[in-house]
Formats: C-alpha cells, structure tokens, sequence
C-alpha cells in the first residue's frame, strides 16, 4: 500500500507523457488526462484514508534509506491537500473539453492536457516531498508547466505574461537553489529528519549562513506563491491565460509554495529558535501588506478576471498571516482555507470562463443583469463571493472562524482586527459585482443566450456544492485538519 | 589553493559576464557566453567536477548558444530598436 | 561584521558575484534575449558556488579506477556535482522555452523591448 | 524607473550573502561540514558493493533517481510548453524560418563529421557509469550532431529526415521508459527505481553492461534528451 506514495506522483507523469505519444487524434488527449486524474483522485483518496489518523507514510525511493536517497513524506497534510487538488482537477479538466478546444490549435491543445497533468505532477510532488532537492525540483516542474499553460494561448499578452512569469520564478529558483546550498554547506544534509537534527547545532556555530539561507527560501518559495511585494507577476498571468487554466493557476499552483514554506518550516527550520522568531513576523507583516494592498488594487479593476487574480493575493495574505502566529488552531484555519480558496476561486474562475464563454463580455460594466440569462452560473459565482467574504454557511465562513479564532489565541488580536478588515474589504469589491448580476437592468433585453452546456456547468455547480457542504457540515474535515497542524508544529 | 591558474579563470569568468551585461550587440554577447561556459566548464573540470565540466561544455557552451543564435536569428541582433 | 576572510573564499566570492550580475542583469535590461541571457549568467553563478562547496584541496574526482579506491586519498563532493548536473539541465530548459516565447513574440509585436510591449498592450 | 529597485534588491542580497559568507566555513577545506557520513557512504559504498566506478552516475541514477526522473520531467515540460507556443502561425509579421547554407565545404565536412560525432554521443552514453559523463552529456551530444546537421542543411531536410512527430513521440516514450524502469522495482517487490535492492544484477564492476537498471536508465535518458534538443531547436528554427 504505501507504493501509493509514490504512485501518486507517478500516475499524473505517465498520463503526461502519454498524451504526446498516443493522444495525437482528436479527443484522446482529453480522455487521457481526465482518466488520469480520476485515478489520481482514488489514489489520493486511498492515501487520506490510510493518513487520517495520523499515521504518516515514508517512502523510500529506489529502497535507499534516507539520508542516502530521496524519501517521500505523505502525512495527513499532504494527503488532504493532494486529495482536493485532484478533486478540483477533475472538474477543471472536465470544463476543459468544451471551453478550450476552439481557442487552441490541435499541436497546442495536445500540449495543453500535457502541461495541466506535469502541473499536477509537479504540485503533488511538492507536497510530498521530504527532501530539499527533490522538493526544488518539483518546485521547477510546476513552475514551467504552469507558465506552459498560460502562453498554449497564442495571444500577446498570455505571451507576455507568461515570459514574466517565467523569467521572475528563474530568479525564485535561483534564491531557492542557492538557499538549499548555503543550508548543505554547513549541514551536509538534504533529506528534512536529518536537517532537523542537525540544524540546532550548525544554527549555533553558523547563524548568519542559516537566516541567509532561510531569507532566500522564504523570497523564493514567496515570490513562487505571490507573497506581497513580490507578486507583480500575478495579475498579468492569472488573468491572461484561458480560464480553465486560470482556475488552475489562482487556486492551486501559487498555493505549492505555501505548502512547501509550511513543510519546511514545520520539519526543519522549527530547530532554529533565531529562525522561529525572525521568519514568522517577516512573512506576517507582508501578508498584512498583501491583504490591504491587494484588496485596494482589485476595487480598481475594470476587468472580471483580473479583480479576481488580485483577490488571490490577498487570499494569500490570510493564509501566510494565519501561518506565522504559529497557532494550531490558526494554523488549522490556514490549512482548510488552501483548499477552501482553491475551491472558491476555481469556481470563480471557471464561471467567469462560462460567462465569457457564452458573451464574450469580461469588463465588469458590463455583466448587468447576466443573471438573467445565465442564472445557474449566476448562483455559483454567488456562492464563490460569499465564501471570498466569509459569509456563514460557506467554506471561506469557517477557515476564517479557525483563523481569528486561532490568532486570538496566540494573543495577536491586530492580527485578527486585520482579518476582519480585509473581509469586509473584500465585500466591497464583491458584493456590488453579485448584486448588479443579479438585479442590474441587462444592457439589451433582447437577445436572451441559454446556459452553457452541461459540461462545463456541472463541474462548476459541483464545486459550488463542495464549498457548501464544506460550509455547513466541516466536523470532519476539521477534525482531520487539527492533526495535521499538530503534526505540523510538533505538538 | 586553487593556483594562479583558477584565479585567472575566475576573473576572465566576471570579466565575460560584465561585457556579455554591457555589450549592445546580442551576437557578439552570445559568442562571449559561449566562451563564458567554455572557461566555466575548464574551472568546474579544475575542481574535480568532470561530469559537470562535460554537461556544462556539451548544455551550456553548445546547445545553449544553439539556442540563442537561433533565437537571434528569428528576431533581430542589436539591442537598440531606435528604427 | 564582514571580514577579510572574505577573500579566502575566493571561489565562493566569484560565483555569488556571477549571480548578482547575472541578477542585476535580468531585473535591469529592457531587452528580453539580455535577460535570458542574464539568467543563465545568474545560473552557472550558483553552479559555480555549489561547485566549489564540493571541492577540497588535494582531492580527486570521484571517479574510481579499477580495483576501487586509492587508499589515503580522498575524493571531492559526488553529491554536489550529482544536483549540479540537475540544475544544469533545468536551466538550458527554462532558456529555451524562455527563448521560444521571446520568438513568438517578437513575431507578433516586431519588438524585444520590454517597455515598447509595455506600450503595444495599454 | 526599472533601475533602483532593482539596484537596492541586488545590494540587499549582497549584503546578506557576504555576511553569510564571512563566516561560512573555508573554501577547499578538507573537513568541511558537508564532508561527512553521507558523502562517505556514496563513496564507501561505491566501492565496497555497487559496480559503478563513477560515483556521480550511479547518485544520479540510482540513489536520487527520483531526482532525475523528476529532470527529465522539466526537460520534457519545457519541450511541451515551447512546442506549443511555437506551433501555431498566428504571428502578424512573417516568420522567417531559418535558410539552408550553400557551401559546398561546410555540407561536405559535415556530412564526414555528423557519423563520428553520433558514434561519440552514444558511447558517451553507454559508458557513462564508467567514465565522465551518462545520459544527459552522451544525449546533448547525439542531438547537438543532429544540430550540425539542422543548421547545414535546414530545417525543411532535416524534418524530412525526421519527422516532428517522431521526435515527440520519442520524448514521450523515452520519459516515460524511465517511469517503466521504476516500476519495475516495484514488479520486483521492491520499491520504486529500486535497482540492487529488488535484485537487479549488477554485473562486472568497470564493464560495459555492469550497474543494473543504471545502465537502462541512462540509455532511456539519452535519447530522452536527443529528441528533445532536436525537438527545440526544430521549433526554434521555424519549420513547424
């Protein structure tokens, strides 16, 4: 059973090099990949069921014992985050074979469900990493895929914003690299267990290469995941790829640096008590930066997409806030609100994507009274915003509860004044949107367009009805969550 | 120590990288690179890394000035676009 | 504070000053194929520097001759060179997809200025 | 406008980097830190068990295997995401695929040079855990004589002499022979990439066919990389 580790990863590569080689034809490559990730999913499932209990899997690759060969890691943390990932996957994949084909030529289209599975691959290997140069090159795999799919659409400013994408996440990479030599020079370790012993020791003898190595991850894995002042990227290449891919990027891929800050902190870096102090109040002030500037930024915009790309940057305000108390509770409340805003803003994504779909329209003037024509789609993008602004009974309600809650509780209550704040700036760039699609006067009462088809509604309305369940009933989820953070922060 | 030998490569080394930073000409800033990897591969060979020395002679002096010279020869070779 | 021993670390010095130019390179430049190349300079900066950290004077490389290792000679750090090698390919696959998005786009724009495309876009 | 930010950002990790440095251990020191028991064991091991003389091949292949699979991985990324950029022709300006030289010598040596330099290549990749070198280094010099040939002759001959379509699906094949090695290991009841412990044999130390799965995986990773600087710089030269 515990191959399932590894096959994890494996599953997405294979149906990744598959397509090239025998989806050349037509639908194939669809086919492939949605197999793919469906089996993904099981063995994710399968995963989570064996890890619930707080029971972790090390796996060692190639039969060499750590600290020899890689080891992978799959804990409750990784197996639940895995899970909705391909969870998520499978409803974009599956909008994906309707909304994509007639914006891509056959060449490109084959190397889209290419890149959407190595980006998977990449992301799952990321959070089930226990080793830092496996974890670095994961770290590249998803970072070249998801910059793939942003410029498979051949329009200038996909092109252009995926070069900036790809040329900012080099300079990451380049931080994280030299981050995990410096950390090898004066330990001589890769794999995190024996980091983490050796760490105190070398922490006390080299402090100042220790915090250099630390600052350089944390710029890294922070510019990767779009912490505040170095997410300039992110606007340009979340609103200029095609939607699916959007969905994809906003809520899954900027959240792999997230994991991997968490993990590493959790399992290593926690043996440095300089460590501790310094990075978790350095990453909290530019989370707060994140989420008031962020929110700033997204009531200027006059475009759909783009408003809802920089609401992900301070999405991820929250969670590197709720992160650096260093609270389980708060840190629970972070965890599920990965997933949670993975599955809001995917759903967002993928409605505004029916919307353009069907109208054509993305400028935000223009979508009065859209609920008219497009009412099912209407109401998932309603349920998206009300999570975005934590409204009871939906997901985004709950993880912000465990958030605040958990920041009161580690005696920070600006930090929880400042959650409260950003929520209820987020009301007010989503709430006008909500209310003049539902009951703004449409500009041409006319010419009245169906619903888009079946196929790219469903997995929309499946994810609105995840996020609602989430909502109403997350016991156990939560409980499942409490472990993993307390596995996370050794307690 | 790594003898005069390195030393000299180590400042031939930033002396290509400074002209390659400076030069106006992409052409001529993709020749100096190459000899850039070359001496980089000669440096890595001197300090014991062979496999290195050979990937970085065959990847970087040779596909990767493959790869530019292309690159440069679908779009234009100076860097001023003043026309 | 910083110390003199900066220059017995000579090596070191060099390939963190190759990544900074490399940086400086990247961030500065308008023209696109100069911040590719900048990249790489940044690159083989870090190379050199993790290179280095494998290297101990009077070792060999860690290659064995038949009938196994000399005795009472050391050999230097296989493990650095071994993700060296890694980054290495990495890197000339990040420049290459780099370089085929800077095609496409010149071919739509007729410019490799970042600030012309800048234009060109609002 | 782009410059001071971006003067102060390189100062400030100078600055950090240098206080890192100025108390990093020496450089060249034979006890240094990262000189310890893991570094040992590779070597140790090397040459007590495994019948892998380079040491650097067999971390490559075997103990980090997962590593390389995970590089093959980017290479084949960066080759999908390229493809699919430069397939279409949406371009407003004409794209000027690259010409065919004329000269009778350059066509001539290099029909001589191409055959010796591709026999070079696959020996490079076949003794690789033997001598410098392996799959990536033998790889780029099998594709970079494919090169010579694309920049002789032009695009439009080479892809007549090899199809676009043959260097994708070699790419994927060859990407996912690395993933079947794997798996093996687990047929065998070991685990993934497992080589000696799944009871692959190792062979004569120093021969040819010697290693276990190394030996499969570097010819896999060779031609994995062929194909993919064949494929790039096909797309890269325009004939697509």
């Amino acid at each position: 059973m515990d191959h399932l580790a590894v096959l994890l990863v494996v599953i997405p590569l294979s149906g990744a090099f598959f397509v090239p080689v025998f989806g050349r034809q037509g639908g194939r490559g669809y086919r492939i990949a949605l197999g793919t990730v469906l089996l993904t999913t099981g063995c994710a499932a399968a995963l989570l069921i064996i890890t619930a209990r707080g029971q972790a899997i090390s796996y060692l690759v190639g039969d060499w014992p750590p600290p020899w060969g890689v080891e992978l890691r799959v804990d409750a943390f990784s197996a639940f985050l895995s899970f909705f990932f391909s969870l998520i996957y499978v409803a974009v994949i599956a909008f994906s074979a309707r909304d994509v084909p007639h914006d891509l030529n056959p060449a490109a289209l084959r190397w889209y469900w290419s890149l959407m599975l190595l980006l998977l691959a990449g992301l799952l290997g990321v959070a089930s990493a226990a080793d830092l140069f496996n974890l670095f090159v994961f770290t590249e795999i998803y970072s070249l895929a998801a910059c793939g799919i942003i410029s498979v659409r051949d329009r200038m400013d996909s092109l252009e914003a995926a070069l900036k994408y790809l040329l900012l996440s080099a300079v990451a990479a380049g931080c994280i690299l030299l981050g995990i030599s410096l950390i090898y020079m004066v330990t001589g370790h890769l794999n995190y267990a024996y980091l983490a012993t050796a760490l105190p020791d070398v922490a006390a003898g080299y402090p100042r290469t220790v915090l250099a190595a630390v600052a350089l991850l944390a710029t890294g894995y922070g510019m990767k995941s779009a912490l505040f002042p170095l997410h300039i990227w992110l606007p340009d290449a979340h609103s200029s790829a095609l939607s699916p891919a959007s969905a994809v990027l906003s809520g899954l891929a900027v959240k792999a640096g997230i994991i991997a800050l968490f993990r590493l902190f959790a399992s290593v870096l926690s043996a440095s008590p300089a460590v501790v102090r310094a990075m978790p109040a350095f990453l909290g002030v530019l989370a707060v930066g994140g989420m008031i500037f962020g929110a700033l930024f997204a009531m200027t915009q006059t475009d759909l997409k783009r408003m809802l790309a920089y609401s992900t940057v301070v999405q991820i305000g929250y969670i590197y806030l709720a992160f650096s108390v260093l609270n389980p509770v708060a840190l629970t409340g972070a965890i599920l609100h990965i997933v949670n805003h993975a599955l809001l803003k995917g759903m967002l994504f993928l409605s505004a994507g029916l919307i353009i779909h069907r109208t054509g329209k993305r400028r935000i003037a223009d979508l009065h009274g859209i609920a008219r024509q497009m009412p099912l789609t209407m109401i998932a993008f309603t349920i998206g915003a009300m999570g975005m602004v934590g409204i009871p009974l939906t997901n985004g309600f709950v993880s912000k509860w465990y958030m605040v809650l958990g920041t009161l509780e580690a005696g920070q209550p600006l930090a929880a004044v400042v959650i409260l704040l950003s929520s209820l700036l987020s009301a007010l760039y989503y709430f006008p949107l909500v209310i003049a699609g539902w009951f703004g006067s449409p500009p041409a009462p006319g010419q009245a367009r169906p619903e888009g088809p079946p196929s790219m509604l469903w997995p929309v309305l499946g994810m609105g009805a995840a996020c609602l369940i989430l909502g109403v009933i997350p016991g156990p989820v939560i409980s499942v969550l409490g472990e993993a953070a307390r596995v996370l922060l050794g307690r | 120590m790594i003898g005069w030998f390195g030393v000299g490569s180590l400042v031939f080394l930033l002396t290509c990288a400074i002209i390659v930073a400076r030069t106006r000409d992409l052409l001529a800033a993709t020749i100096v690179f190459a000899a850039y990897s070359l001496v980089m591969a000669m440096t890595w060979q001197q300090l014991r890394a062979p496999d290195v020395a050979i990937t970085e002679a065959a990847l970087g002096a040779g596909v990767t000035t493959l790869l530019f010279l292309l690159a440069i020869a679908r779009t234009r070779r100076t860097e001023d676009e003043s026309a | 504070m910083i110390s003199l021993d900066l220059f017995l670390r000579l090596n070191y010095l060099a390939g963190i000053m190759l990544f900074l130019i490399g940086l400086h390179t990247m961030l500065t430049h308008a023209n696109l194929i100069k911040k590719v190349m900048g990249m790489n300079i940044m690159e083989t900066g870090i190379f050199l520097f993790m290179v280095s950290i494998g290297y101990a004077h009077g070792t060999l490389s860690p290659i064995m001759r038949r009938g196994g290792p000399v005795q009472g000679l050391t050999y230097t750090n296989p493990l650095l060179a071994a993700t060296v090698l890694t980054g290495i390919v990495i890197a000339v696959s990040t420049t290459a997809y780099a370089l085929s998005l800077i095609v496409k786009l010149y071919e739509q724009c007729g410019t490799l200025d970042v600030d012309r495309l800048e234009k060109l876009r609002s | 406008m782009r410059q001071l930010p971006a003067f102060l950002l390189v100062v400030a990790i100078a600055y950090v980097l240098a206080l890192a440095l100025s108390e990093a251990p020496a450089f060249g020191r034979v006890d240094a830190p990262a000189r310890n028991e893991v570094m040992r064991f590779y070597l140790d091991e090397e040459c007590e068990q495994s019948g892998i003389p380079n040491t650097v091949t067999a971390i490559i292949f075997d103990y980090r295997g997962y590593d390389t699979m995970g590089e093959a991985t980017v290479l084949f990324t960066a080759v999908g995401a390229a493809a699919a950029v430069l397939a279409g022709h949406s371009g407003t300006l004409v794209a000027r695929p690259m010409a065919a030289s004329d000269d009778v010598i350059l066509r001539m040596v290099s029909r001589m040079v191409i055959p010796f330099v591709q026999i070079f290549g696959i020996y490079v990749i076949v003794y690789g855990h033997v001598s410098p070198g392996g799959g990536f280094a033998g790889g780029t010099i099998l594709g970079g004589s494919m090169a010579l040939y694309l920049f002789v002759f032009g695009p439009k001959r080479t892809v007549k002499k090899l199809p676009l379509a043959w260097g994708e699906i070699a790419d994927g094949a060859a990407a996912f022979w690395y993933v079947l090695v794997g798996l093996g290991g687990i047929l065998l009841g070991a685990n993934f990439l497992a080589n000696a412990a799944a009871g692959v044999p190792l062979g004569v130390r120093g021969q040819l066919f010697s290693g276990g799965t190394i030996w499969l995986i570097g010819l896999g990773v060779g031609v994995k990389v062929a194909a993919t600087i064949i494929n790039l710089l096909v797309h890269l030269a325009g004939e697509t």
